[in-house]
This record gives structure tokens, sequence and C-alpha cells, in this order.
């Protein structure tokens, strides 16, 4: 056995974590065109022209999403597998995991399917096409329980957590992610202004924080496997 | 599976009983979803997506009862394969590695058993008010036949995860042996061309076709099929190692 | 002042720590783009903002003001209190501090509750800031009362007692007061 | 000057400011005032910034901070209050 090894699974999570994001992030937004998203206070015959615009990309976005689409759910095992080396105990991991897989189907699948049945049908009548493109507009940009449920269990863990596997700070940068998705709260009042679903506040401000929130966990992600194989190689110098 | 007496109460001859009984809901459940498929009369042939609202909607009115019993039980009895899907979950965490696989496996379990039960919901809906407008038949009707076959994705990442812990599993004596990593890869692979399903409306990856339907769903089946002694075999050899049941 | 002392004097003492106030200046950050985002929204509907402005109540407005910066000053007390190694007054100090908060979130309770009564609803665009931007503010004061909680419960356990924990409770609970000064000046005060 | 008795008079000017502020407000005043004002605007957001930054560097003990927080929490201060003045003007 050579050493250090036992966690090359999660090195090979690790480095999928990013690869997925980065994948999906071409898909929703240069292919799908749902993010950013297009705009919420249109007339139906408007969003029969978009769906006419962006058939093709839409058809071959969503469909590489229902293929990629577990993707999501192993970018989360992997937080609920970081969460579980923690001291506090594997309630908080399976807290995360518990929401995160509830999170997939309003906050990925909905959105997929209702665009592609929208695409499948472009003849449909025109208010069926518009209650589709609400219907994944608001599932996709305003699934909040589900994450927040997810964001809080992973800060408080991260609190309450002695090994030091993610750094305090990540905690409080959870805590905006939840601030965010209370907001987003107000994208179903609102079909225009800073609280639609395409609003500076309710969208662009959140995108920032999420952004920031995805590229501190990548990188912190990678710096507890590393942690953890050089705890490991310690360990097995110290069995020799 | 003759438990010894002298291990009868112990913690691991109760882990092996709960495994033991979580393997045989896999048979029975696969027997009742057997009888609602047959039972589906949306499936022999399966419909066809380039039937029109009216179509749509007086098959619905044509079988509304065998498509309310067949969806019920879909709806009732479908998310019962969970026990033996988690019996995956449990034999990936004794494998030679972090359990990394394995949460990621179960967390797209558990997301694909959703996205599963979701599409008997349009189906039952459809069925609910065979009088609605027609248009709004189809598009429900639509909405659970995408939601039925398309999204693999959930299903797929199960595959290639289960593949990546039997090959990361170099213990001497590996809990599955390695062709069920490829023999996962495979089923992957077959399954992976029916999300073109919410793309064609005709020909092998339109939801009536060969590939999305047929071989999709046979692909599926097959797995469970395979994976039900896969397991047998792993559950008997831990119960051996952990001296439950005499070699 | 011994030789030590004067260095930190000079190279500058962090209070708290580093993780607070990433924190605290995201949250800033965070902040900020509500104010610039609301003041855009307000150039561009000056008058109806100014009309809708009017409807405030600027006593409970300057109240909840006072309230919350005599909370942030006991709270800064509080510091100099667990500094000075008296814990007792430490505590007797946060408590109170916490007491101004939830003192202010009864009032702001009471200030949404006449507002909507009197028909100022989301459905006006000044009042759907007002109650976004006070709403989230008020999420904060909740997590600092959740926070101030902690201190307190830190410093009654004379094995964790340390002066940091209590620093980086005020550090949080100092920046809620900072937040809440701007939305009186951008909601209340401003023409 | 003790360290509290500092901040008892940085608490003292705070609460000065803002009842004096809250005076200048348009609902403090029964006339319905509802023309724009920039002057008082300007007013407003001087005495915000005093406030904010008597917060800062009082209560939050920026004050006797490493330099880069200073300048930091300075630049916040500059950035957002020299934003909300640009947009109000123009």
């Amino acid at each position: 056995m050579s050493t250090a090894t036992r966690n090359r699974d999660v090195w090979w999570m690790t480095w999928f974590f990013p690869a997925w994001y980065a994948v999906f992030g071409v898909i929703i937004c240069l292919l799908t065109r749902v993010t950013p998203p297009p705009r919420p206070d249109v007339t139906a015959a408007e969003k029969v022209a978009f769906f006419a615009q962006h058939h093709l990309t839409i058809q071959i976005g969503f469909t590489l999403l229902l293929i990629l689409l577990g993707g999501a759910a192993m970018t989360n095992g992997l937080v609920c597998y970081q969460i579980k080396r923690m001291s506090v105990g594997s309630v908080f991991a399976y807290g995360y995991i518990g929401g995160m897989s509830v999170g997939a189907l309003p906050g990925f699948l909905l959105v997929t399917v209702c665009f592609l049945t929208a695409a499948y049908r472009p003849d449909r009548n025109p208010e069926l096409i518009s209650l589709l493109y609400d219907l994944g507009m608001l599932s996709y940009n305003g699934s909040l329980g589900c994450f927040t449920a997810a964001y809080l269990v992973l800060a408080i863990a991260i609190l309450y957590d002695r090994n030091e596997v993610f750094p305090k700070w990540f905690a409080y940068v959870s805590i905006w992610q939840i601030i965010t998705e209370v907001i987003a709260t107000q994208m179903f009042v609102f079909p225009s202004g800073a609280f639609a679903w395409n609003g500076s506040i309710a969208f662009w401000l959140a995108v920032v924080v999420f952004s920031v929130w995805l590229g501190a966990l990548i990188v912190l992600l990678r710096r507890a496997a590393e942690e953890e194989s050089a705890k490991e190689s310690a360990q097995m110098v110290a069995a020799q | 599976m003759q438990i010894l007496e002298q291990a009868q109460d112990l913690p691991t001859a109760g882990n092996i009983k709960a495994q033991w009984v979580s393997l045989w809901t896999g048979p029975a459940v696969g027997a009742v979803l057997l009888v609602a498929a047959i039972a589906f009369p949306g499936f022999w042939p399966p419909m066809s997506p380039t039937m029109s609202a009216d179509q749509v909607a007086a098959f619905y009115a044509d079988h509304t009862a065998w498509i309310r019993a067949s969806q019920v039980t879909f709806n009732l009895c479908g998310i019962l394969i969970v026990p033996f899907l988690s019996l995956i979950v449990v034999q990936m965490k004794r494998m030679r590695q972090t359990h990394v696989f394995a949460y990621c496996y179960l967390t797209a379990m558990v997301s694909g058993a959703t996205i599963f039960a979701l599409s008997n919901v349009f189906f039952l809906v459809a069925a609910f008010r065979p009088g609605r407008n027609p248009e709004l038949i189809q598009l429900l009707n639509d909405l659970a036949w995408i939601v039925f076959i398309a999204p693999i994705g959930m299903v797929v990442s199960q595959f290639v995860l289960l593949a990546l812990a039997v090959y990361f599993d170099d213990q001497e004596h590996p809990v599955f042996p390695k062709w069920v990593g490829h023999f996962s890869l495979i089923i992957a692979a077959a399954m992976v061309p029916a999300a073109g399903a919410a793309v064609f409306q005709t020909g092998p990856l339109a939801w009536d076709g060969l590939w999305s339907f047929w071989v999709r769903n046979g692909a599926y089946a097959l797995f469970v099929i395979v994976m039900f002694f896969v397991l047998r075999k792993a559950i008997q050899r831990q119960a051996v190692d952990d001296g439950v049941i005499s070699a | 002042m011994t030789r030590t002392e004067e260095r930190t004097e000079t190279v500058g003492r962090l209070p708290g720590d580093r993780d607070m106030w990433i924190m605290v200046l995201g949250d800033m950050t965070i902040f900020a783009g509500y104010f610039v985002i609301f003041m855009i929204y307000r150039a561009m509907n000056r008058q109806e903002f100014l009309v809708a402005q009017q409807h405030l109540n600027i006593t409970i407005g300057v109240i909840n003001t006072v309230v919350l910066v005599t909370s942030s000053w006991l709270v800064a007390r509080a510091v100099q209190a667990i500094r000075a190694g008296d814990v007792q007054k430490s505590i007797a100090l946060v408590v109170s501090g916490g007491v101004g908060g939830a003192l202010f979130m009864v009032l702001k309770g009471y200030e949404w509750a006449s507002k909507i009564a009197a028909g100022h609803t989301n459905s006006d665009m000044f009042y759907s800031f007002y109650y976004v931007i006070t709403g989230v503010h008020l999420i904060h004061v909740l997590i600092g009362l959740i926070v101030l909680g902690v201190v307190v419960r830190e410093l009654r356990n004379p094995a964790r007692r340390r002066a940091q924990m209590v620093e980086i409770g005020a550090t949080y609970w100092h920046m809620v007061d900072l937040l809440w000064v701007i939305i009186f000046a951008l909601f209340y005060v401003m023409r | 000057m003790p360290e509290s008795r500092v901040t008892t008079w940085v608490w003292g000017a705070l609460v000065v400011i803002t009842v004096g502020a809250g005076w200048l407000a348009p609902a403090a005043h029964t006339g319905h005032i509802t023309v724009a004002s920039l002057p008082i605007t300007v007013l407003v957001l001087g005495l915000a910034l005093i406030k904010s930054r008597l917060i800062i560097r009082y209560f939050m003990e920026v004050r006797t901070a490493p330099r880069w927080l200073k300048l930091t929490t300075d630049a916040w201060l500059a950035a957002l209050f020299g934003a909300i003045m640009v947009i109000y003007i123009v």
C-alpha cells in the first residue's frame, strides 16, 4: 500500500466538484438561458418567442443536464462527508444531504422538465407555455427552504466543530446565503423591480453572494482533503 | 439463511437480519411493480408522443380506471425500492475507502426516487378529471412521461458511483467482484440515451421508442435482478466473516 | 504603559477574531449593495418615495435608533468590563444590551403592524424596500441576540471565559447598530 | 480620559445627533413637506456618516485596530456615502 491513498476517493470527488459546477454554469448561462434569468414581466406571446429563439440550445442544454443531474447529488455527498469528519457527529451531515436531496427536485429538475416540455411542443397554447415558463423559473429561483435548511445545518456544524475542517468564517458566509434566500421570498410577490426573480436584489446580489460561497467552498474542500491526506500519512508513519 | 444459535442476539446478527429482509423486499417490490406496469394501459404499447391532444384526452377517458389503479400502485410501491438500494449504500460503506461514495450514492438515490414519485402524480392528475380541457391533459401527460423517462441523471450517477466504489475497493476480498463495476457502467451507458425522450417525438429516442422505453427500463430491471444476487452473496460473506452463520 | 503594550498600540490590535471581521465586512458590503440599489430606485421615483416616506413614524424611528445606539454602548462597556476582569458587570451589561435589542424588535413589530393596518403594504414600492431591508435587518438583530446569548453563556462558565468571545459578539452587535443608523438616515430622514 | 468615559461621550453624541436628525425628517413636520431638499439631505447624510464612523472607530474599536482595517472601513464609508450622494444628485 502506498501512503495516504485511503482518501483517494475524496480527492476524486474534490476535483469533480468544480468540474461539475463549471459544466453546470455553461449549461445554465450559455445554453438554456435561465441564468441570468429571462424577464418575468413579459406577455405569453413573448414567452413563446423566447422558447422559439432559444429552442435548440434549451433542448441541448437541458438534455445534458438531465444526464448530469446526479452530479449535484455527488457534490452534496462530498460536503456531507466533510461534515461527518467534524467533531459534531453525523446529525448535521445527514441534515445537509436531507435538505439538498429535497432541493434537487424543485431546484433543478422542475425547471429542466418545464422548459423541455415547453420546447417539446412549441405550438402548444401560449397560455400553457407561459405557465411552464413561470413554473420553471419560480421553482428554480424560488426553492428556498431546502437550501436554507442545508446552509443552516452547515453553518451550525462549522461553528460547533473543533476539528477545524472548515474555518469559522465560512459558517458566516453560509448565513449570508440564508439571508439571500429570505429575500428571494419576495420574487413570489413582485413580477418586476428589485425583488423580482431577475431583480437587482433578489437575483444579482444573490448571485454574487452565491458565487462567493461556492468559490470559497471549492477552495475549502480542497484544503480539507489536503489536511486529511496529511493526517493519514502522519498516522501511517506513526503506525510503522 | 440459518443464523447460528449462539450469535442470535448479537448486534452483528441484527445487522445481517435487517440486510436480509431488505434484500428480499427487492423481488417483492419488483413483482408488484411488474404487475402495475402490465396493468398500465399506457405501456402496451407505450403511448405515442405524436398523439394529438384530443387523442390523449380520449385515451385517459377510455382507460381511466386502469390508469388510476396502476399508477396508484406505482405511487404507493415505487419508493419501496429504497430499502433495497439502501443495501447497496450499506455494502459500499464496507469497502476499503472513506465513505464519500456511499454518501454521494445515498443523496443521488433519494433525489432519484423523488423524481420517480413526481411522475406518478402527473399521470394521476391527468386521469383525475378526464373531462378537463384536452390541452391540459396533454400537458400533464407530457410532463408525466418526460419526468418518468428522461431524468436519468440521478440513476446514472448511482451507477457511476457504484462502479467507482468497486474499482477503489482494493481489499484482498473485495465486497463486490470487479465485474459489478463494469456491469454498472454498461447499465449507465444503456440508460443515458433516454434523456433524449424530452426532445424527440419519434424514433428510438422518443419516450415510446425502442431505446428510451424498452432498453432503458429493461436495463434498470436487469440491474435490480443482478444486484439481488450480488448483494445476496455479499451479505452471506459478511455473515460468515462476522461469525453469524457457518461458512 | 509597558513596552509590549506600546507596540500593540502602534501596530494595532484586531478586536475579536479574523472570522468575525470577514463576516462583518462582507455583510457591510452586501448591505451597501442594498442601499445603493434602494437609492437608484429612489432616484427613479423621487416624488413617490418622498410622499410614501411621510407616513413613516419618525418618533418611533428616533426612539428605535436611540435604543439600538444605547444597546451598542452597553455592549461596548461590557467589553471594557471583561478586560478589567469584572465578569459580573460584563454579564449584566451584555444582558441589558440584549434587552435593548429585544425592545428594538418589539418596537419594529409594532411599527410594521401599524403600517400594514394603515394600508401601507408592499404594493407600494417604497414600502416594499422598507419591509425587505428592515426585515433583513431584523433577522440580523435576531442573530445578534443569539450571539449575545452565547456570549453570556460563555461568560458564566469560568472554564471558557474569554475576553475575545465578548469582543467577537460586540463586533457583530455594533455592525447591527451601524447598519440601522444608515437605514434610519435613508428611509426616515433624507429628502 | 479613561476608556469608558470616552465610550460614554460617544454614546451621548450619537443620541444627540439622532434626535437632531429626527427633527429634520419630512414626517416630523405636520405641514406635509413633500419637496426634496438638497441641503437637508446633505446635512442628514453628513450626520449619518459621522455617526457611522463614530460607531466603527469607538464601539467597534477600529481606532486601535491594524491599519488595513482602518483603511477598509473608511473605504467602505467613502464608497457607500459617495455612491449615495452621487445617485441622489444625478
